[in-house]
């Protein structure tokens, strides 16, 4: 179970009390109806979901009741920064650990 | 005889307290102190089980939680017995019933014994290339002899009594394992102040210190010194020691899982302790101190009963005063079973001969050996034994530049093998840490740590008493220091004995015997030998993962503690790739199994989720309410009265609510007070409807999607001041609407002055419906003016009932009736109700419940969200364009609504349906469509959503979701059923009071 | 190639079992090739077989970047049903369940498709309403499933309880009597054998690493780890990797990777005749062939690529097996492993074309697409060859995301596996 | 700390387990808000409530038989048990008359248990999983969290003294964990 820092409690907390609110900065479009069905279809469905640092948006539903973001690496699971809604994505650009090989054993 | 095979004296059971137990239905004895494995080995039992696949009988092979062959059930009451427990973790208790298991009709004589005079048939994989012909005979004759055959013990049948316990805890140091590493590290991390978690999973603390007789520390004996370090940490009020406690799982971010094991090893346990007790640990720092596992020797026959690890022998000499045998050989590449010997030939044991495979192993330690009188051979592999439920000889071959030549036999009856220590690195591995290759050691040690951990002592590959000790107090000092922030010298612990045990094997051994006829085994409980291995790798499976799966081995409940190296190394040779290219397969929680009692924890029954109940529920149980479970609430479901089924009292409900008046518990409908001076603009880009110009004191009913414009939610939101709402959700959808508007003021319009509290408790629902629901109320209303002119339907205020109880007054309906809602504080509640109650029961009415709420919505065509919708529903799908406020920019969802399927022809709308008959009652799901008998694989045009049968209409009625539907008026269709298909004619969804008069009453 | 048989293997026991060969070839990849598939699992390999069988195109390599069958393939539940809600998912899934009738002897190769019964219990009301509408619109479609009262449900798998004294009793259940189980890793050994013997080359410990597109922007073949090769086409079947490997040819994918986690008992004598479902609880257990319990868990909330997931992920799902099963609680779990799903937003896969001529895309199975392994492979084949959709997958696309028309399973069915 | 004037439980009806070093009680009721609004619109509502709304995180403010939680950057709790909620309702309206805010009566949407003793902190650590040690939390914290699977506000009183604040619906739930937890414990 993730241990995750809420930048508004200031304190770590078990990930039973957020929950997961899918990947960051992914801004609702200020005239929806402007926009194409592929511009709105990417905004609703298409997600970067990467292998390795994503900023993504957590809440601490269970706590302060905040939405925030954090980076985190989806391979290792570690968070790299936690920011509060509304703040840019900090610019720790960290290249992913590269994962052990499993498969080859190498 | 009992216990022949007890030293005289010595081991650190209770020859005071003997205990009798049962293994097999037979009665034997031991004594306080003792395992299930030490004791029957005390009686000279070695055969206590049988393997997977060939019905092999097996013996003891270990002293620990490793063992793979000495697999028993323990039974306690009759259909709850534990099954695949370990012997030689089983403490004897009086009166203990165990039995083996994977026989029949008995362990002596097992008729599965069969398969192993098929295994040249039987090898790896042999399933997947047979049983296929003739097809039918797969599920009607294979599979369930392969079954029968399969699985190990027998699954408990009686529901488990016992209790199980969960405990959250937090710690500075949490150290796993508690040896002579762990122990120091204890020490050490504790003299700093550290908050320290020492478990381990044995029944007492010590690990190596319970068996190593020769050792000193700190200048005492080894147990006089582990008594005072113990008595040391008890001391310490910020040490928990944990007995009987697996460090079962390593999680993300240092989460660790421990399992204790309360009471199996009591005969009579307290009633109020748990069986098993959950430890989840959030740990600053981590100290890996697991000790490491003596590997096994490959070699013909090596699984008979007799052959036991060196190490495990010892354990039983020293640490239990048992002898594992008459005469007892030992067969090494390690220095540790030199040890062996020596202490059982010192306990009184008689040692036939030490067979190492080394040419020059350490000379001090023959020396001492054949001082002993032990007869040492070198450059001598063991090739096989004799004897089949007991091993009888041991066969010797010489060694010479690779090739073998039979060296005799030696007569025994317990033959000790040592193939070299793997450092036990399954924590290490489950925290993500890497593992390194050490060519010298012929092992995997741990490397760079990824989570707050570090292993310490022999799991890090570090031997030798007076080091590991060092070790261990080093990493405790470390891991404080990490933690806690203060640095503090670890302390320093002299000790002798307990030296390093130097020397190894991997593999296969090489034999002299005929390879076509004689199996070598690597994986035990599986049966997998090292033939399956190579022929594994010949078929093409030459990743280490492909090898484990089609061979199984790894795969048993040992998961493979004592067979991977083996088996990785017999697979390197034949890949011909060294073996740290070949790999290992993952290391997985648990790290010996745990009990799905101990993963449940407390969770069963009403505290398996919440039971939550309604202010009224204790008054709708006393009228013998039936209960619907919606989402954690309990609903009363109907209210039958004499005998009535559930059909008789809906009808009655129905009735009484269209001809007087019914009292319904709408409490656990969500309430959400929307507060602030942007509330209304809020609400208007949330719900479909406008909202800007609801004047204070109106209700409006509102549509909610979400932002793929399906229908999420609904309710009737209220207006109390410019600046306040109260929004009401339905009961299931209460925390995602509330979820879901949280998440679009915070991140999407965080500039709206508006907030969201949750008040579904503060308020509890009281409604009335029925012609005569104002008659019904009104004694009861302090002061407010119910006449239609001043609350006219869909209008609310605020006052008082029953002189002084606050009420948020609703007048609304979702019956088509006149109807209030009175919102009332739930510690009034009941109050409030029983006065309406007394009023409602006086004109005839009654209470009803969802069911016939259901009914009555239906007769009305109100849909309920989730059943005439389920996520794929527009508003105009159900015919409720009108809710889309028309003038509106933007709202969730509304983008969607324009998206090319959305607005197709051809969608499926709300529509209701009568039965051609008027009396067949539809089943709620059944499809539509066009011909009665439609052809096999005929896209249906719809299905049925709601059917009742509907009092007020005097038949059946049911609404819809049928293609196209409103264009289908008067249309016949039909309703295929099993039986035949029921005709019916698509008709408006609206069955009583087109015209809403009833509701202005 | 040596035909599997009792004989053969009593022939070959003979000599101790020397003599057999390898079940797939560890081909070198050649340069080029007409079809690359990306992705050694069940399904990557099903449509390579499929591919070769069906349409003649043998030229084809399947790239994997570990060992075949090691991802979502070799990590499943292995439940296989098709009773699904909707006719473009009953037509797909019960495509699939046709073809695991034969398989074994397809692939002369025995997956130990075991149809043992899938029972899917209801708990509410509202269960009920589900389940039903799915058995009537099932058995329109010709696809089995039938309603159970509880007492039926028992009598069906005896150790489960139907008490009234756990939170959510059971009120129902629907039941497809020809859903069962299949071995997992036979499967995909099964189909790369059956692909080898028509040629087609797997090869393992190749990771696509990028795709390459020429100048008209058609796929000019890929990266690897083991350098370029090029290709005609280009099937990317990747399961919970998709994403990433979508990216390298610059299209981005509705999916989310999620950690889905299931766990085994030790294994015990037969105790557990079928396979049950339990959405509401959730809980979804079988028992193996060699006897252990296999439990299907659920999924982290967030994206993870780390195949482990929290422990009160598999807490959760053992509280409800207790609950419905309680002599359980004696039982162990042996082992509790991850898979990484990938997850579309209507819970129903995406197979077909993608915007790059060439490219082409089987995925977004999540946490539910073993069953569907056979019937995946078939028509991912048929339109890779005829650059054309089956019409079976046809619905499939990726622009239903952009007109709207999902296949939502999830929001009819609340059912997972 | 005197949380005797704020919560208090009397009488044998109100207890639900008594063990050696371990009481829970249920208490009588109090008056009790969310508050919602910025720093300034606290700052008002703090003088105007009697006891100032704390602006760090998982603090309370208690002032005779009035506190106040911080449970976010804009939310508290209000608590009293001197006054009915109307009264005190309408004194922080009429001193924010101007000022954005939101304040919802929810006295009767919660309930608190009290649990005391020695094994308090054991006990509750039975279904929290918030490290309770005195350091980690002490005395005068109160977050939101959760209990197995209910939500609550968890307030440490005193050393071995802890308010659990609930909604109603899920008091049954936590009792019975409690008296579960407590055997064996
Ligand atoms: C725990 C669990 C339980 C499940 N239970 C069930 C169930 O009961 N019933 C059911 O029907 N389904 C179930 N599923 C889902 C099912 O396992 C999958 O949908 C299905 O196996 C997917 O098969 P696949 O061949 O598409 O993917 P996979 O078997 O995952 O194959 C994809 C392959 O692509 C390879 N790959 C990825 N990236 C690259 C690259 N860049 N280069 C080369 N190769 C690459 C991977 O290594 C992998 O081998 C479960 C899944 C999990 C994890
Ligand atoms: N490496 C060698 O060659 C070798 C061989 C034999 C003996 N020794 C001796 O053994 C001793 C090693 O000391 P040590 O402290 O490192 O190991 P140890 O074996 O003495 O202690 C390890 C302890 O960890 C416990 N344990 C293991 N995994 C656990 C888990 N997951 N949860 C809870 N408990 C767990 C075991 O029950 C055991 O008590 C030294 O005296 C050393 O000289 C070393
Ligand atoms: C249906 C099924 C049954 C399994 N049975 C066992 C088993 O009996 N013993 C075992 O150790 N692992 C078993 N496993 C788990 C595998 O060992 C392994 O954990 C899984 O394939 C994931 O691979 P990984 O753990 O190497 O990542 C089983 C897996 C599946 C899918
Ligand atoms: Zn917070």
């Amino acid at each position: 179970m993730l241990l995750i820092q809420c930048p508004y409690c200031a304190v770590e907390r078990p990930e039973l009390e957020f929950r997961y609110g899918g990947e960051a900065h992914i801004a609702r479009p200020e005239s929806p109806s402007e926009l194409t069905d592929e511009q709105w279809a990417d905004f609703l469905y298409m997600r970067s979901n990467p292998k390795g640092v994503m900023a993504e948006r957590w809440r601490h539903v269970h706590g302060c009741g905040r939405f925030f973001n954090a980076l985190r690496d989806t391979v290792s699971d570690r968070f790299l920064a936690v920011y509060k809604a509304g703040e840019p994505r900090p610019a720790i650009e960290v290249s992913a650990p590269a994962a052990p090989n499993k498969e080859t054993g190498r | 005889m009992t216990q022949i095979r007890r030293t005289r004296s010595g081991g650190r059971i209770d020859r005071s307290q003997p205990v009798r137990f049962t293994f097999d239905g037979r009665e034997l004895t031991g004594f306080a102190g003792d395992t299930l494995a030490s004791a029957l080995l005390a009686n000279d039992e070695h055969l206590v089980g049988r393997s997977f696949k060939y019905h092999r009988p097996r013996g003891i092979l270990t002293a620990g939680s490793e063992e793979p062959n000495a697999l028993v059930g323990v039974t306690r009451s009759p259909g709850s017995g534990t099954p695949n427990l370990r012997a030689t973790q089983v403490e004897l208790h009086e009166g203990l019933s165990a039995r083996s298991q994977n026989r029949f009709p008995s362990l002596g004589f097992d008729i599965g014994a069969v398969n192993d005079l098929l295994s040249p048939l039987f090898v790896a994989g042999f399933y997947y290339k047979t049983f296929m012909w003739p097809k039918s005979f797969w599920n009607r004759v294979y599979e369930p002899f392969i079954r029968a055959a399969a699985g190990l013990g027998v699954a408990p049948t009686a529901p488990d009594r016992d209790r199980y316990a969960n405990r959250y805890a937090h710690c500075d140091v949490l150290i796993a394992g508690a040896g002579p590493a762990g122990i120091a590290a204890a020490l050490s991390a504790a003299e700093v102040g550290a908050r320290v978690i020492l478990a381990d999973e044995q029944a007492e603390m010590g690990g190596a210190l319970l068996h190593e007789t020769g050792a000193t520390v700190e200048r005492q004996p080894a147990d006089r010194w582990l008594e005072a370090a113990l008595a040391e940490l008890a001391a310490n009020p910020r040490v928990t020691l944990l007995l009987r406690t697996t460090a079962f799982g390593y999680f993300n971010h240092n989460y660790i899982a421990l399992g204790e094991r309360v009471t199996d090893h009591l005969a009579v346990p307290d009633p109020d302790l748990p069986r098993e007790r959950l430890w989840q640990v959030r740990a600053r720092q981590v100290v890996i101190a697991a000790g490491s596992i003596e590997r096994p020797l490959v070699f013909p026959e090596n699984d008979r009963p007799g052959v036991m690890l060196a190490e495990a022998g010892r354990i039983y000499a020293n640490r239990y005063g048992v002898l594992p045998g008459r005469s007892i050989a030992v067969a090494t590449a390690c220095d540790t079973a030199y040890r062996a010997a020596l202490d059982i030939h010192a306990a009184g044991g008689s040692i036939a001969v030490i067979a190492d495979l080394r040419e020059r192993p350490d000379e001090a330690l023959v020396a001492e050996a054949r001082a002993a009188g032990i007869r040492v051979e070198t450059s001598c592999v063991v090739t096989g034994v004799l004897g089949r439920k007991r091993v009888r000889s041991v066969l010797l071959g010489r060694l010479r530049s690779g090739s073998v030549t039979a060296a005799g036999t030696v007569n025994a009856d317990c033959l000790l093998m040592s193939g070299g220590w793997t450092p036990n690195v399954s924590l290490h591995s489950q925290s993500r840490g890497k593992l390194v290759w050490d060519a010298e050691r012929g092992a995997y040690l741990p490397g760079a740590a990824v989570q707050a951990e570090r292993s310490a002592g022999s799991c890090a590959g570090v031997d030798g008493l007076a080091a590991v000790l060092a070790d261990g107090a080093h990493a405790g000092a470390e891991a404080a220091r990490e933690a806690t922030g203060t640095a503090h010298a670890p302390r320093q612990i002299v000790a002798e004995g307990g030296e390093a045990g130097i020397g190894w094997v991997l593999g296969a051994l090489p034999h002299d015997r005929d390879a076509a006829r004689v199996r070598a085994f690597v994986d035990y409980q599986n049966d997998v030998t090292a033939k399956d291995v190579k022929l594994a790798v010949r078929e093409g499976m030459h990743s280490i993962e492909h090898i484990k799966r089609y061979t199984t081995t790894g795969m048993a409940t040992d998961q493979g503690r004592l067979s991977n190296m083996n088996a990785l190394s017999i697979a390197s040779t034949a890949l011909n790739r060294p073996v740290p290219e070949v790999g290992l397969t993952t290391f997985r929680q648990p790290y010996t199994p745990v009990s799905f009692g101990t993963l449940a924890t407390t969770s069963r029954g009403d505290l398996f989720d919440p039971v939550r109940k309604t202010p009224i529920h204790g008054w709708a149980a006393g009228q013998g309410a039936a209960f619907e479970d919606v989402s954690l609430w309990k609903r009363a479901w109907y209210f039958p009265r004499g005998g009535e089924d559930m059909h008789r009292a809906v009808e009655r409900e129905c009735r009484t609510v269209r001809e007087s008046v019914g009292l319904f518990d709408a409490s656990t409908l969500g309430k959400i007070e929307v507060v602030g001076p942007d509330a209304a603009e809020f609400l208007n880009r949330i719900y479909t409807n406008p909202w800007l110009k609801l004047g204070p004191g109106r209700l409006r009913y509102g549509l909610m999607l979400n932002e793929a414009g399906f229908i999420m939610d609904d309710g009737v939101v209220g207006r109390l001041a410019e600046d306040r709402f109260h929004v009401t959700t339905t009961t299931g959808g209460a925390p995602r609407v509330l979820a879901h508007m949280e998440d679009y003021l915070q991140t999407e319009w965080p500039d709206l002055k508006v907030w969201l509290t949750s008040t579904t408790e503060q308020w509890a629902v009281i409604a009335v419906q029925g012609p005569k629901a104002r008659e019904a109320i009104a004694p009861l209303v302090d002061d407010i003016d119910l006449a239609t002119e001043a609350l006219p339907h869909m209008s609310m205020r605020e006052g008082h009932v029953m002189g002084g109880i606050p009420c948020r007054l609703f007048r609304m309906s979702f019956t088509g009736e006149a109807g209030y809602e009175l919102n009332v504080p739930p510690s009034r509640a009941r109050e409030v109700w029983e006065a309406v109650w007394a009023n409602v029961e006086k004109l005839g009415g009654c209470a009803y419940g969802t069911e016939t709420m259901h009914v009555l919505r239906a007769e009305k065509g109100y849909i309920i969200v989730g059943q005439e919708t389920d996520g794929t529903v527009t508003p105009d799908d159900v015919g409720m364009s009108w809710a889309i406020g028309k003038k509106k920019r933007d709202f969730v969802g509304m983008r969607s609504l324009a998206r090319p399927d959305l607005v197709a022809e051809g969608r499926k709308q709300l529509v209701g349906l009568l039965t051609r008959d008027g009396t067949a009652l539809l089943e709620e799901g059944a499809q539509i469509t066009r011909e009665a008998v439609p052809a096999l694989k005929t896209p249906a045009l719809g299905h049925v959503t709601s059917s009742y049968v509907s009092p007020a209409a005097g038949r059946p009625i049911a609404l819809a979701m049928i293609a196209d539907g409103r264009a289908r008026m008067g249309e016949t269709l039909h309703v295929p059923m099993p039986e035949g298909a029921i005709t019916v004619e698509v008709v408006p969804p609206v069955f009583v009071d087109p015209e809403g008069a009833r509701l202005n009453v | 190639m040596t035909r599997f048989s009792f004989w053969e293997l009593a022939r070959k026991a003979l000599n101790a079992h020397q003599d057999w060969g390898d079940q797939w070839r560890k081909p070198e990849p050649k340069p080029a090739y007409d079809v690359l598939i990306i992705g050694a699992g069940g399904h990557g390999l099903a449509t390579a077989y499929y591919l070769a069988r069906e349409h003649g195109v043998t030229n084809v390599a399947v790239l994997e970047k570990g060992w075949l069958g090691g991802g979502n393939t070799g990590r499943n539940t292995t439940i296989v049903r098709s009773n699904y809600l909707w006719e473009e998912s009953e037509a797909l899934y019960d495509h699939a369940m046709d073809l695991w009738q034969d398989l074994s002897q397809e692939l002369n190769y025995n997956v130990m498709y075991s149809a043992r019964g899938v029972m899917m219990l209801a708990h509410t009301v509202h269960d009920i309403q589900v389940f039903k509408r799915h058995v009537h619109a099932n058995r329109l479609a010709g696809v089995q499933n039938e309603w159970l009262t509880a007492e039926e449900a028992k009598a069906f798998c005896p150790p489960l309880n139907i008490g009234k004294n756990i939170r959510y009793p059971v009120l129902g259940a629907a039941l497809q009597r020809k859903g069962g189980v299949a071995r997992h890793d036979a499967v995909a050994w099964g189909y790369a054998r059956g692909a080898d013997k028509y040629g087609v080359d797997i090869i393992q410990n190749c990771a696509v690493t990028g795709i390459r597109r020429n100048a008209d922007g058609l796929v000019a073949g890929v990266e690897t780890s083991r350098g370029f090769i090029g290709a005609k086409k280009v099937g990317v079947v990747a399961a919970g990797h998709t994403s990433t490997v979508m990216d390298m040819a610059g299209v981005r994918m509705p999916l989310e990777s999620n950690p889905l986690q299931a766990l085994v008992s030790e294994p015990v004598k037969p105790c557990f005749p079928c396979v049950v479902m339990s959405n509401t609880v959730h809980a979804y257990v079988s028992q193996s062939d060699k006897g252990e319990l296999v439990i299907g868990a659920g999924t982290d909330q967030y994206v993870s690529y780390s195949q482990t997931g929290g422990l009160q992920i598999t807490t959760h799902t053992v509280d409800a097996i207790c609950e419905l099963f309680p002599m359980f609680r004696r039982m162990r779990m042996l082992r509790n492993w991850g898979g990484i799903v990938d997850v579309t937003p209507d819970r129903s896969p995406i197979i077909g074309k993608t915007p790059v001529p060439g490219l082409f895309v089987n995925c977004g199975w999540g946490t539910g697409g073993f069953k569907a392994t056979p019937g995946s492979g078939h028509v991912f084949a048929h339109t890779i060859a005829r650059d054309d959709p089956h019409p079976i997958n046809a619905p499939f696309t990726l622009d239903r995301f952009r007109t709207g028309r999902l296949i939502d399973e999830a929001a009819a069915a609340a059912v997972a596996h | 700390m005197s949380e005797a004037i704020l919560y208090s439980a009397d009488g044998d009806t109100e207890t639900v387990l008594a063990a050696p070093g371990l009481r829970v009680s249920r208490t009588r009721p109090v008056a009790r808000f969310a508050f919602r609004g910025d720093a300034a619109a606290a700052g008002k509502a703090g003088a105007a409530f009697g006891a100032s709304l704390p602006m760090t995180p998982l603090a309370a403010n208690q002032v005779a038989a009035r506190a106040a939680l911080w449970l976010g950057p804009d939310e508290w709790l209000l608590l009293a048990a001197d006054e009915p909620p109307a009264a005190i309702a309408a004194g922080i309206e009429a001193a924010l008359a101007d000022v954005p805010h939101a304040l919802v009566d929810v006295s009767e949407r919660n309930l608190a248990l009290l649990v005391e003793g020695e094994r308090a902190a054991r006990l509750l650590n039975t279904q929290v999983f918030l490290d309770l040690d005195l350091a980690a939390f002490p005395v005068g914290m109160a977050t939101r969290t959760l209990f197995a699977k209910a939500e609550i506000i968890l307030w440490r009183l005193g050393d071995e003294a802890f308010a659990v604040e609930c909604w109603r619906s899920f008091a049954p739930y936590i009792e019975g964990l409690l008296l579960e937890g407590a055997r064996g414990l």
